[in-house]
């Protein structure tokens, strides 16, 4: 029974992983600009379908690079065109947030035109050996993901809590008025984290679409975990989203293990709910404070 | 004779769209409440007058027992958000339609799971008497909805929305009226599923799919927020715009994305060219 | 923040043109019999209406106009493209490649309205009792699920697990498989489309039951993940699963973990149809890609309504008459004849199974 | 002269830092009390918790002889107290005959009559964000005053308003005394408290320095030290 148990601890690893790489690109632009990205969820399909494209015509590595570029160009475009102009008219985050939904509808319906709606899987992940460790098996992708999600925890801890760019970005996030007082420009701060949020975003679409099939949906489902784990973690604190992902991956997993398996997507939003209410901070977040 | 059956075909569901309209700007747009959740009460409505009416009861009595169905699902759903506002509202309220999305298709023994639910009794035999009651019934849901924003409730509901710690200090228990203006919105909501069970007679668990939900925000918000006459109208402009696009001679595989892009891009053009909608005066906080 | 501005303007500008253009190319046409082709041209199950509208093209049968609408595999949506095709363009027959919801839909008021439907890849079991002018020219999931049971009971398997997607087909396979299975059902596990990427708990759970047989039963275009993650559980048991879930394009995208894979077979995808293979070359030639069940299905409809047109012409119940009346007719995707109840009768569905890249017969 | 508010030993502390450390003062029904003091002294805490806006930590209110510690806002605005706000808070969408009505259902003709007496030279129809700052303040005003009231709480109502509107102030609130309602306001301009309140408590550090005439106050050595500063 033990090598079970280690399955699930494992599988709920896995899953709790994938959720924190779109948990971190999502919480880290929700927390400097007051909104939910929904559309986070079309740059994370943009980065897998990208790395899908660009590996048939280039070898892997420049593969990766080019699908990161141009899935950080898109981010940008979409802050760009839509985000800033409904900054600079003063929109309220729920008018952010219905954008965001917006654009993720747009998103998914030109990847549908684009790369056609059959489900597809990347060339470079054909060979993916197994390891077993007490008794429960992990691919290799499996194990970047993990390696992956614990580095940019560590990783985004430190650039938020130790570089001069992180302490400008929580800056603007706790006042934007103040923070422009000490000479931070927040427009090129949102800038920065567009740039970060997508290309974490990317690297997310990009693992994700190695271990799993690429379909054109599949950046709402991932985002809509994405952001109950960052709630569940505190979506003002970027790593603790990653926890909460993770926490979320765990629930999830050992929850099917004793109720049907319909019921995971229920599971989510039930915690999600939970949280909100008892703790809408989440684990590591401060109040949400807002005007 | 046949395009004329088309067009009562158009302005069946064209109506249906119109009460969820009317419905969902009660809760958003008088009460400033970022609801999420409204198509899970559209089909918490199908679903029960589809379960009892299988069970051979009379169609008025499930038509109210749906309503009612709407009316307390509303309500239960206030309590918990009580405390929410904004995007953490609008999280909570989808997570409820995800609840129910999963609920419906795992509990089979009541709802069949996915199979769905095939063979409901029609309401009325023709399409032209069936268009007569459901645009009955969205007339007087029409009406009752302005009556109740220009009353004294109303006033309220929209002084919640612009500041509610001056309406707490008026005497005004918000919870009480968020519940008032949740539940309103959601029997109305059930009654636009009990009419769309008895027109499909077949209903499944893809009734609580949130790409209807993005449809009722992009007629709320174009048609413009507190404003009743702007959701009767964005409703059936969005409704029917995307029909042309039927005639057009676009190879088909591009119809299809088309119209979301086409549904996309003016959400998003209404939001920043004109948040206001068309006849709106109010903003969205 | 202009270039916006314009390229939203001009989008819309150019809909609206070409919409009033397109109605009066429409009036001038002669008339030869109408036929509406209904599917999923968007949404996660577009894969099922490209791949009928591709072999229905493919037909490009010249007696018969195809009009081509999306259901969006919604009910709402298929019923208003099912209203405008029949009373608009008063269509004289439809072809479905649908989802089931929107098949159940609009297949009934084609019912009451005595309109000819021909269902190629809708799959429920509530689609055989509409009504007599709705047939089905794919076989069903009842055949599959039987067929996969009397091959486990034949192997002398005893405990049986069933993994199925939780839809209308998956639901229909996994009864038809628990009525006909002899040996115990050890384990039954099902998964949703939107998260079907990840069923490691559902068998880690059938691994504790230890089965001498786990079968799978997907909808198809999520079968490689599942595959790959059944390798990765380490589950030994040989995987059984049906034809129509598993099309070549899966098997190809699964890899290494698709090996040892048993599958039902029609006559199309086990080359045993000598027009089936012909039909596959033509179709490669021509379009480059490999031609799916589904596919020749929508080719076998367009053709099934384009023959009967030159006896019956806009004549609805002589349409439907001739339909029922099919006998041996030799599809691209096998051989058509209907029961009463307009359900394809095929004689019992052989197995076979991939080894090392080819596949073998094995019943 | 029976006192309409009790405050006992209110203490409300913000992590750590008590914005009201154990205040209790009485308020006399009938007279206009005004609450002193410099910036940070608490006051406007303290008629959040008066409100119910703010929960505080400890201590006991009793209101026309009825606890109303810890009971909602609105169920304390029933029991007669209407507020204004030091920042103004208006119905932004609504009009000025709307914001009125929320207060109070009445006639046209009485809304008519209140913005005339008011000097509010507007129609009923006018959208509050068409109003002067000035206007704005007399409508939040006129709102409370419609407000079904015995106790009225005024949070620094001359705070950026022109002289005009300021003597407009001082002639209503005295007016509103005069028909009984008991008055108690947060002020910071001295005349204006002087010449207008019958009793003063000045606040400092959250806890009551002194209290009495306004007489008595102006020569209180210890409050011109906390405002002059040793």
């Amino acid at each position: 029974m033990s090598s079970i148990l280690a399955q699930l601890l494992l599988n709920g690893l896995i899953a709790g992983a994938i959720y924190a790489l779109v948990a971190a690109g999502f919480s880290l632009i929700c927390s400097v600009m007051k909104f939910m990205h929904f559309a986070h969820g079309g740059v994370v399909a943009a980065g897998a379908y990208f790395l899908f494209m660009f590996s048939q015509w280039f070898s892997p590595v420049p593969a990766i690079l080019l699908a990161l570029v141009t899935t950080v160009l898109f981010g940008v475009f979409m802050d760009w065109s839509v985000y800033k102009q409904l900054r600079k008219r003063h929109a309220s985050n729920a008018v952010l947030l219905i954008a965001s939904i917006g654009l993720m509808i747009l998103t998914t319906n030109l990847i549908l035109i684009g790369f056609g709606a059959d489900v597809k899987t990347i060339p470079l992940a054909q060979h993916n050996p197994v390891y077993t460790i007490l008794g429960a098996r992990i691919t290799l992708i499996q194990v970047v993901i993990i390696a992956t999600s614990a580095l940019l925890f560590g990783l985004l801890y430190y650039l938020m809590k130790c570089t001069r760019l992180g302490k400008a970005l929580r800056a603007v996030a706790d006042n934007n008025a103040i923070a422009q007082t000490v000479g931070i420009n927040p427009s090129r701060m949102y800038l920065a984290t567009f740039i970060l949020g997508s290309a974490l975003g990317g690297i997310a679409g990009m693992l994700i679409g190695l271990e799993q099939n690429l379909y054109p949906s599949m950046g709402l489902s991932l985002v809509i975990k994405g952001f109950t784990g960052a709630v569940i973690g505190g979506v003002t604190s970027v790593h603790g989203s990653i926890l909460g992902a993770l926490v979320l991956g765990m629930v999830e997993n050992l929850g099917i293990w004793y109720l049907p398996s319909g019921y995971k997507d229920a599971i989510a939003f039930v915690l999600l709910f939970v949280f909100l209410l008892l703790k809408p901070e989440g684990i590591l977040g401060k109040r949400f404070e807002r005007g | 004779m046949a395009f004329s059956a088309y067009l009562i075909h158009l302005g069946i569901l064209s109506c249906m769209y119109v009460m969820l309209a009317i419905s969902l700007n009660l809760a958003l747009g008088f009460t400033g409440m970022l609801n999420l959740g409204h198509v899970a009460f559209f089909g918490i409505g199908a679903y029960i007058t589809a379960i009892l009416s299988m069970q051979g009861l009379p169609l008025w009595l499930t038509c109210i027992l749906a309503i009612i169905g709407g009316l307390i699902a509303g309500i239960l759903l206030a309590f918990p958000t009580a405390r929410l506002r904004g995007d953490y509202l609008a999280l909570a309220t989808l997570g409820f339609t995800f609840i129910m999305a999963a609920i419906a298709r795992n509990w089979q023994s009541l709802t069949r799971g996915a199979l769905g639910i095939p063979g409901i009794p029609r309401l009325v035999a023709s399409n032209e008497q069936y268009l007569f009651w459901i645009s009955l019934s969205t007339v007087i849901v029409a009406l009752l909805v302005s009556w109740l924003t220009k009353s004294s409730i109303g006033r309220t509901l929209q002084a919640i929305r612009d500041d509610e710690l001056g309406a707490m200090v008026l005497g005004k228990n918000v919870f009480a009226y968020r519940m008032l203006a949740l539940g309103v919105s959601a029997s109305i909501a059930a009654l636009a599923g009990f009419f769309f069970a008895h027109f499909i007679t077949f209903i499944d668990p893809s009734v609580f799919s949130i790409d209807d939900l993005i449809l009722m925000f992009a007629m709320v918000i174009l048609g413009g927020l507190a404003s009743n006459k702007g959701s009767v109208i964005g409703g059936v402009i969005i409704f029917l715009l995307p029909e042309p696009l039927r005639f057009i001679g676009f190879s088909s595989s591009i119809v299809g994305p088309a119209r979301a892009i086409l549904f996309a891009l003016i959400l998003i053009g209404m939001l920043v060219y004109r948040p206001r909608g068309i006849f709106g005066k109010v903003d969205l906080s | 923040m202009k270039l916006v501005n314009e390229l939203f303007f001009s989008l819309i500008f150019f809909i609206i043109v070409s919409a009033c253009s397109q109605n009066q190319e429409m009036q001038t046409q002669s008339v030869p019999i109408k036929i509406g082709f209904l599917g999923p041209l968007t949404g996660s199950q577009a894969v099922y209406g490209q791949w009928g509208r591709e072999g229905v093209e493919f037909a490009n049968a010249s007696n018969i106009k195809i009009i081509y609408e999306d259901s969006q595999c919604d009910p709402k949506v298929g019923l208003s493209a099912f209203t405008k095709l029949t009373e608009l363009d008063n269509v004289d027959g439809i072809i479905s490649s649908d989802c089931s919801s929107p098949t159940i839909a609009y297949g009934t008021v084609a019912q009451q309205k005595s309109i000819p439907v021909i269902v190629v890849a809708a799959n429920s079991p509530i689609i055989s009792n509409i009504g007599d002018f709705v047939f089905r020219i794919r076989y069903s999931s009842e055949q599959d699920g039987k067929a996969l049971a009397d091959f486990a009971n034949k192997q002398g398997w005893k405990n049986l697990a069933i993994l199925y997607q939780d839809n209308d087909a998956g639901r229909g396979y996994a009864a038809e498989t628990k009525k006909n299975y002899q040996g115990t059902i050890v384990a039954e596990e099902n998964y949703v489309l939107a998260s079907a990427s990840d069923v490691r708990v559902q068998l880690a759970k059938i691994q504790t039951r230890n089965p001498d047989v786990l079968v799978v039963l997907s909808q198809g275009d999520d079968g490689a993940v599942i595959l790959k993650q059944i390798k990765e559980a380490g589950i030994k048991s040989p995987l059984l699963t049906s034809g129509t879930a598993f099309p070549q394009s899966t098997i190809a995208a699964a890899g290494a973990s698709a090996e040892g894979l048993y599958t039902t077979v029609g006559m199309y995808e086990s080359d045993q149809w000598q027009k089936g293979s012909e039909f596959k070359e033509k179709f490669n030639e021509q379009t480059g890609k490999n031609g799916a069940y589904f596919v020749a299905l929508g080719y076998d409809a367009a053709n099934l309504f384009s023959q009967i047109a030159t006896t019956c012409g806009k004549d609805k119940t002589c349409i439907r008459t001739q339909l029922a009346n099919t006998k041996l007719y030799e599809g691209a995707s096998g051989e058509i004849t209907f029961d009463e109840k307009g359900e394809l009768i095929t004689g019992s569905l052989r197995m076979r199974q991939w080894r090392n890249g080819s596949w073998n017969v094995v019943s | 002269m029976k006192s309409i508010l009790c405050v006992e030993n209110v203490t409300k502390k913000f992590g750590g830092v008590a914005a009201v450390n154990k205040c209790s003062f009485d308020v006399t029904q009938g007279t206009i009390t005004a609450l002193i003091g410099p910036n940070g002294a608490g006051k406007t805490t303290l008629f959040n918790i008066i409100s119910g806006i703010q929960p505080l930590d400890e201590g006991r209110m009793v209101f026309q002889s009825e606890d109303i510690t810890g009971s909602a806002t609105h169920e304390i605005a029933r029991k007669g107290i209407s507020r204004t706000f030091q920042l103004t808070r208006l119905f932004k969408n609504l009009t000025i005959k709307q914001n009125l009505l929320v207060a109070k259902e009445v006639s046209d003709v009485v809304l008519k009559k209140m913005l005339v007496s008011f000097g509010v030279k507007k129609s009923l129809s006018t959208k509050c964000t068409d109003l002067s700052y000035g206007q704005q303040r007399l409508v939040e005003l006129a709102r409370a005053l419609l407000f079904p009231h015995s106790f009225l709480m005024l949070d620094e109502p001359t705070a950026g308003v022109n002289p005009f509107v300021r003597e407009q102030l001082k002639k209503i609130i005295r007016c509103a005394a005069k028909n009984g309602t008991t008055v108690l306001l947060i002020e910071h301009d001295m005349d204006f408290v002087m010449s207008l309140s019958d009793h003063v408590i000045v606040l400092n550090e959250g806890c009551v320095l002194a209290q009495g005439t306004p007489a008595v106050i102006k020569k209180n050595r210890r409050v011109l030290e906390v405002y002059l500063g040793k």
